[in-house]
């Protein structure tokens, strides 16, 4: 049962993808899409109580696993495929071309938490960071193509790095195996222990913007139409997480490697937090804190692995999953809060909840995954640093509250123009969803109702916003930082790079010359005796 | 020195020549030529091989040999070939350089 | 080395599969281009079928089959010889000739009202000669033969180039002639050496005699050359951008798929058939060293294309580049031998079967565009959906993503590298695949970007369906099972169970 | 110390030094000029290496028919004012060229002097084999091209035929059909005439008998085809006689003669002596003169249509 549900997971895409290559299908297939998700949610649901679960096809060399919290991240990943799907193609058709990268960038991000081998996880990995350029990047606008160059320049990249680990990894498999568990089990004796372990930081963390791979994000956001964006933060960026989950040693002390991963955590964390104070357009900040909640996330995984503490998967995959549903209701708040024009006291209420949330606020969904950090946080610096991330975090999501309001006219209809109506008007119910989901998928979600661990919650929540508006008060204006930050010095080096190309036309041109290489086939002659005779 | 050991460093000077000639010669119809001269030091390599391995009451070894016949021929028709081409390019654009730059003519001009 | 009869069942079906192209282009020229278009067209399924027969004869045998021609066995005679590479190499070289004469037929056809044309009977004729050129290098046990086979190959492509008549295809053609020759005679004398050292050309037998000598090592080296200037290695590629990117689309398809390979083949005929006994890993080194040089230059300057055609057949100075990264993974009997034989050959049928499916699309492009300029592509993808979804198939086995032959051979090749410890050769792996990327996205942003293409003629579905179905192959090239890479070792000296 | 040594030597040196002429020469002219008598002179060589086969080849076809190719197209150029063609390298890239062309060279010189001795050679196979395969062939090189490297031989008639194709293709369009240009447009005078009217049925017979004894002494099928293709070309030259049209089924059919012949009975082979290309026994000798036959034919035909080039539509009917 759950075997077959798990190769619908990835069945059900890859069918409405066929689907949409006849013609005449291709449209209703796109409208239906949203059904695609389904066993998915199924599969993440069963899963919950039978994780974990491998099933192997030894003939196609293909794997699929499901453990508990690749289950739990599915199953909130299907869900928000499918709300948004279906109210996105309920109140309008968007194009072909958008349709088919939303299919395979959906395709991907379910296909991710079930993917058992390295071949598979690595085309579905694929599929979850390429196609969304389609999601975003097609446009008049210079911006946005701008954005989407750098967004397809860093997926690359990170999937370059990633196929090196992944032969890395294969390599150091004594018997050929390439399932993902086999693979990890031979991984601390590997030779290529380190370098792996290096190439696999970098490539998950150019998935989820550690510096200073991050500045790909905020333009990627901003860039993206809302619905888009919900979907990318949401459910895109769980790719990276499920990712070092899956290919981290995390069951084996790494001193060393676990601290560096937690100190680079903690630094995007409050790196994040820092430059997003910096901006003022709502989705930005929210790209800013994705960034931040990751680094916080990579720093619990990183001192998870220094301790050999096999716990720290499901407890990031819980904290991920609270994201994965308050981040992307955070951009449909930003479509709710335009097209409303003014925030009525309730819906202000329940805005700010939600932006409180990633800070840990007390009764939210976001006081359990702060819980669920409390294992890696436990004490001495990460507690105090964990401790200063909510603060921060609260100072953070003030800032966006405050911008929420004050967006600008043209923002405001931007964001009302993106957002499908049927997710305005369910705005409400979403939130509250996306508040309260976690309830019931926390292992121990009365403990966070206790008076102790309620004020643990509020007060670096009642700090930061305190300090946020305090600061606002004050009038002290930040500098001004671009968004995407680093990004911008990149795209400098990158334009020194081009320049080079020239420079390749010319001992082109001059190569090609007949005397040269007519001279360069006797040199090859001439080296090739002199090699062999050493 | 015998005379085997003689024509086989005549093939390698004619093969040094040839050489030369198809590294500094511009114009293709004197590359042809050059190509014809690495050419034949070739075939003398081969017929001091065939004339080395005389045997059996053979004065040579006629594997090598029927090689070299086979071997010209196809020099012949190379050149033929070449010959067509320099002069169809001497017709159509009045200019047989082979290097495009030199010639100002440039490679990447309209497909089709 | 395990003696092998001179003849094996089925050993008569090397020789069908070269003679009957053969035989198909004597036909062709003296019944003229009408007639040649039928004959060439006609052989194609029947080519198609010997080699797929070839293909299970080796399998059912376990063992490569082999004819000795008129019944005399090397060292006098010649033989024919398929191993698991061969079968594979004749049926993708069936297939893309087969693709490329069905797509051909709208442009060389003979017009109405004339007797014969120039172009249709060059085309058909030379298409079935580069056939059975490339069949006989699959299977020819030779040296001496396949020089002979090698300059039928060159011969049958060297007019494909020009057949437009234009001065700038005529000075390509010559250019690609010249060099070519001089690879070929460079080819000749290594094989006079040999000779002239072990006295036969027979490729086993020579592998059973040869020692590791200087004289030895001259002859591979003029060898290689000579090979390495016929398959446009950089730094010897000046021929290859102006010939693939001028040639009609049907030739360079075939080309840049086929006849850059037959050179290549015969290199790793020599280096893992002829000499695998010897310690090859210095001059492998030099030769993968040229490779990542072909990597980088090649990818840089089809970065920096203006014209799609160029920009395609640059990628193609690159991708060979990659070719050459199997001679230091794969050299030995090592473990991971295996792993960087079947990357190299996945390389050859990735490359094969994307570069043709691209120039085909390529041509489509520049016939419905009235050009091939690629700033000139915007909304171009609304127009020719079929034909830039082959685009970016291709292109996407190019960059090395899954699930194409390219990131099979890529993944493969980085195994190999990551467990030889010869970690230097993932860098050009990779860093080409990025590169690639930017060019298959230079190609593919503006065309799908928003935009109104001027279509000035729309290509018949047929001949975008042929491009597909070339690209498809490259992508279902992705789901090889590990039969088909146990098939590629039978024959391959040093595979696991022929160990010397 | 005898005298011949002494010539060799002479004769070696001769031969580097006409060849190295044809490479330093200013003029494409002379240079032309230079390699023909290279051709003549590496005749001689080939009789001194005992190649008495590849002797007259090389003195019909380096010398006699590449001249004519050669000579020709030099004066073509001539006439199109392109024999030169921008400048050339350098200085320095010239001592580069030279360094490393001297370099090769030196490398090929040294393997060539250290071959191992006693030399391998696969003569006392070939002698072997004069009683089956190569049956009653007294010219073991005939027995090597037509019965034991028969697939070479039959190969490389098509390279020669794609050649010839090869070369008509560069022509115009409404060209193709017509005949190729005369070798020499000028009306020849009475003595060339005269010459070539006594010259080539002499030639050709030559070329037949050359053919004929091919099979047991030295000649054979290219040989004698390629002195009927110098006969023709004379006669061609003297305007006796003019190109055909290359549309005309005639000339195609020779042209194909004997490859096609070749391989068909190649293939018969393999139903009557048990393997492709193997010839029944006792019927050796006969089929293999039948095959050559028409390769002399095929080869006659081709050679003076290479060198006379590509349809130029003049004489178009």
């Amino acid at each position: 049962m759950i075997a077959a549900l798990l190769v619908a997971t990835l069945a059900a895409p890859a069918i409405f993808l066929a689907a949409c290559f006849v013609g005449k299908w291709r449209e209703r297939a796109l409208a239906w899409q949203f059904l695609a998700p389904a066993p998915g949610l199924a599969a993440g649901i069963f899963g919950l109580s039978h994780a974990p679960v491998a099933v192997d096809f030894p003939g196609l060399g293909l794997s699929l696993t499901l453990d508990p919290p690749g289950a739990l991240l599915l199953a909130f990943a299907a869900l928000l495929w499918m709300a948004v799907t279906a109210a996105l193609w309920r109140d309008r058709a968007p194009g072909a071309r958008f349709g088919i990268s939303w299919l395979l960038t959906m395709f991907g991000g379910l296909g991710v938490f079930v993917a058992g081998d390295l071949v598979s996880f690595y085309l579905v990995y694929a599929l979850v960071s390429l196609p969304a350029y389609g999601l975003f990047a097609f446009s008049e606008d210079p911006e946005k193509r701008r954005a989407g160059a750098i967004y397809l320049a860093f997926a690359l990249l990170g999937e370059a790095l990633l196929l090196l680990a992944f032969a890395l990894l294969a390599a150091g498999e004594p018997h050929g195996s390439a399932r993902i568990a086999d693979v990890m089990a031979a991984l601390p004796a590997s030779p290529w222990r380190d370098a792996a372990l290096a190439l696999i930081v970098a490539g998950f963390g150019m998935k989820i913007g550690l510096i200073p791979f991050n500045g790909w994000m905020p333009l990627n956001y901003a860039a993206a139409p809302i619905p888009a964006a919900a979907v990318l933060s949401g459910a895109g960026v769980k790719a990276g997480v499920i990712g070092l989950i899956r290919f981290l040693p995390l069951g084996v002390p790494m001193e060393g490697w676990g601290e560096a991963l937690a100190a680079l955590g903690f630094l995007t964390a409050f790196y994040g937090v820092a430059i997003g104070l910096a901006q003022r357009t709502p989705k930005t900040i929210l790209a800013y804190s994705s960034i931040s909640q990751m680094g916080v996330i990579a720093a619990a995984l990183g001192l998870g692995l220094a301790r050999g503490d096999t716990g720290a998967a499901g407890d990031m995959a819980f904290y991920g999953a609270n994201h994965l549903l308050v981040k992307s209701a955070l951009f449909l708040t930003i479509g709710a809060v335009a097209s409303a024009g003014r925030l009525s006291r309730r819906s202000l209420v329940l805005a700010a909840a939600l932006a409180l949330s990633l800070a840990g606020l007390p009764l939210t969904g976001g006081a359990l995954a702060k819980l669920a950090s409390k294992a890696q946080f436990a004490s001495g610096m990460p507690a105090l640093l964990a401790t200063l991330a909510s603060i921060a975090s609260a100072m953070l999501m003030t800032h966006f509250l405050i911008h929420l309001t004050e967006m600008s006219g043209e923002a405001a209809e931007d964001a009302r123009r993106e957002t499908p109506a049927v997710l305005i008007r369910f705005w409400p119910a979403l939130a509250l969803g996306a508040l309260l989901l976690p309830w019931f998928f926390a292992d121990a979600p009365g403990e966070a109702l206790s008076l102790g661990k309620i004020w643990d919650g509020f007060w670096p929540v009642a700090v930061g916003v305190a300090a946020a508006l305090g600061w606002r008060r004050s009038g002290l204006a930040a500098p001004k930082i671009p968004a995407g930050d680093s990004i911008v010095l990149y795209e400098r080096g990158f334009a020194r790079m081009m320049a080079l190309g020239p420079v390749f036309e010319t001992a082109d041109a001059r190569l090609r010359q007949w005397p040269a290489a007519a001279a360069s086939l006797l040199l090859i002659v001439l080296a090739l005796l002199a090699a062999a005779s050493i | 020195m015998n005379p085997s050991l003689l024509a086989g460093l005549v093939g390698a000077a004619l093969v040094g020549l040839g050489l030369y000639g198809l590294i500094a010669h511009p114009h293709p119809l004197r590359k042809l030529l050059a190509f014809n001269l690495v050419g034949s030091g070739v075939f003398l390599v081969f017929g001091v091989v065939a004339r080395r391995g005389a045997a059996a009451g053979y004065a040579f070894d006629p594997v090598p040999q029927a090689m070299v016949i086979t071997g010209i021929v196809v020099a012949f028709a190379a050149s033929a070939l070449a010959v067509a081409l320099i002069l169809r390019l001497a017709v159509a654009g009045g200019d047989v350089s082979l290097d495009p730059q030199a010639s100002g003519r440039r490679d990447d001009g309209e497909a089709e | 080395m395990i003696a092998q009869p001179a003849t094996t069942p089925g050993g008569f079906l090397l020789v069908l599969a070269v003679l009957l192209p053969a035989a198909g282009t004597l036909f062709s020229f003296a019944l003229g281009s009408r007639a040649a278009e039928k004959i060439a067209l006609g052989l194609t399924p029947v080519g198609f079928f010997l080699a797929c027969l070839v293909a299970m004869k080796v399998a059912a045998a376990g063992a490569p089959i082999a004819y000795a021609i008129g019944g005399l066995p090397p060292p006098l005679g010649i033989a024919l010889r398929a191993d698991g590479v061969s079968a594979v190499m004749m049926v993708t070289a069936s297939i893309i000739v087969a693709a490329a004469a069905f797509y051909a037929r709208a442009k060389f056809a003979t017009p109405d009202g004339v007797e014969e044309s120039r172009g249709a009977l060059t085309f058909w004729i030379m298409i079935q000669a580069i056939w059975a050129a490339l069949n006989l290098i699959f299977v020819g046990g030779d040296l001496f033969n396949l020089y002979v086979a090698l300059e039928l190959l060159t011969f049958a492509a060297v007019p494909l180039v020009c057949i437009d008549g234009r001065p700038e295809t005529l000075a390509a053609a010559l250019r690609y002639l010249l060099f070519a020759l001089f690879g070929s005679v460079s080819y000749l004398l290594g094989v006079a050496l040999l000779y002239g050292l072990y006295g036969t050309l027979d490729i086993s037998l020579l592998a059973q005699r040869v020692g590791a000598a200087p004289m030895v090592w001259t002859a591979a080296a003029l060898m290689t050359a000579g090979l390495l200037a016929k398959t446009a290695l950089f730094p010897l590629h000046l021929w290859l951008p102006p010939a693939h990117a001028n040639a009609p689309a049907a030739a360079s398809a075939v080309l840049s798929g086929l006849v850059v390979k037959g050179s290549f083949f015969l290199a790793l005929r020599l280096w893992f058939y002829v000499l695998p006994a010897l310690p090859t890993a210095a001059p492998g080194a030099v030769l993968g060293a040229l490779g990542a040089l072909a990597v980088i230059f090649g990818s840089v300057l089809a970065l920096r294309q203006a014209r799609l055609k160029l920009l395609v057949a640059y990628s193609t100075v690159a991708q060979i580049g990659y070719l050459f990264f199997v001679f230091p993974l794969a050299a030995g009997a090592h473990v991971w031998s295996p792993l960087g034989w079947s990357g190299g050959v996945m390389q050859i049928l990735a490359h094969a079967f994307a570069k043709a499916a691209m120039f085909l699309a390529a041509g489509l492009v520049a016939e419905a565009l009235g050009h091939d300029r690629i700033a000139g592509f915007r909304g171009a993808a609304r127009a020719l959906p079929l034909t830039f979804l082959t685009l970016g198939l291709g292109g996407l086995s190019l960059m090395g993503l899954p699930p194409t032959g390219g990131f099979e051979a890529k993944w493969l090749m980085l195994r190999a590298a990551a467990a030889s410890g010869q970690w230097i050769w993932s860098l050009p792996i990779l860093g080409g695949g990025l590169l690639a990327g930017g060019y298959v996205y230079r190609i593919l942003a503006p065309a799908l970007a928003d935009g109104e293409a001027a279509i000035q003629a729309r290509p018949e579905r047929s001949r975008e369906a042929i491009a597909l179905g070339l690209a498809v192959i490259a992508l279902a090239l992705a789901f090889a099972p590990q039969g088909f890479f146990d098939f590629l070792e039978i024959g391959r000296p040093f595979a696991s169970g022929s160990a010397p | 110390m005898s005298v011949l040594p002494l010539l060799d030597i002479g004769l070696a040196l001769l031969v580097v030094a006409v060849a190295a002429w044809t490479i330093a020469a200013r003029n494409l002219f002379a240079s032309v000029l230079g390699y023909v008598a290279y051709g003549l002179l590496l005749a001689l060589v080939w009789v001194r290496l005992h190649a008495p086969d590849i002797a007259l080849t090389e003195a019909a076809v380096g010398g006699g028919v590449t001249g004519v190719l050669l000579v020709t197209a030099g004066k073509r150029l001539d006439a199109l004012k392109a024999t030169r063609s921008g400048a050339g390298p350098g200085l320095r890239e010239r001592i580069v060229a030279g360094a490393l062309s001297a370099l090769v060279a030196g490398a090929l010189a040294f393997v060539v002097a250290s071959l191992p001795t006693p030399a391998p050679s696969l003569a006392p196979q070939a002698a072997a084999a004069a009683a089956g395969p190569g049956a009653g062939l007294g010219n073991p090189i005939t027995a090597v091209l037509i019965s034991y490297r028969a697939f070479d031989t039959m190969l490389e008639k098509i390279v020669l035929l794609l050649a010839v194709l090869g070369i008509w293709s560069v022509g115009a369009d409404d060209a193709w059909g017509s005949a190729p240009a005369p070798l020499r447009r000028a009306r020849p005078d009475g003595a060339m005439v005269l010459l070539a009217r006594i010259l080539a049925p002499i030639g050709a017979l030559i070329g037949v008998h050359i053919f004929w004894v091919g099979a047991d002494a030295p000649g054979g099928a290219f040989q004698g085809g390629a002195l009927l293709a110098a006969m023709w070309m004379v006669a061609m030259m003297a305007r006796l006689l003019e190109a055909p049209r290359i549309g005309s089924r005639a000339l195609r059919l020779a042209l194909i003669s004997g490859p096609a012949v070749f391989l068909t009975v190649g293939l018969a082979g393999n139903i009557l002596a048990g393997s492709f290309f193997a010839f029944p026994p006792g019927f050796a000798k006969p089929l293999i003169l039948f095959i050559e036959a028409f390769m002399v034919l095929s080869v006659a035909v081709a050679l003076p249509m290479m060198v006379a080039g590509p349809p130029d539509g003049e004489s178009k009917p």
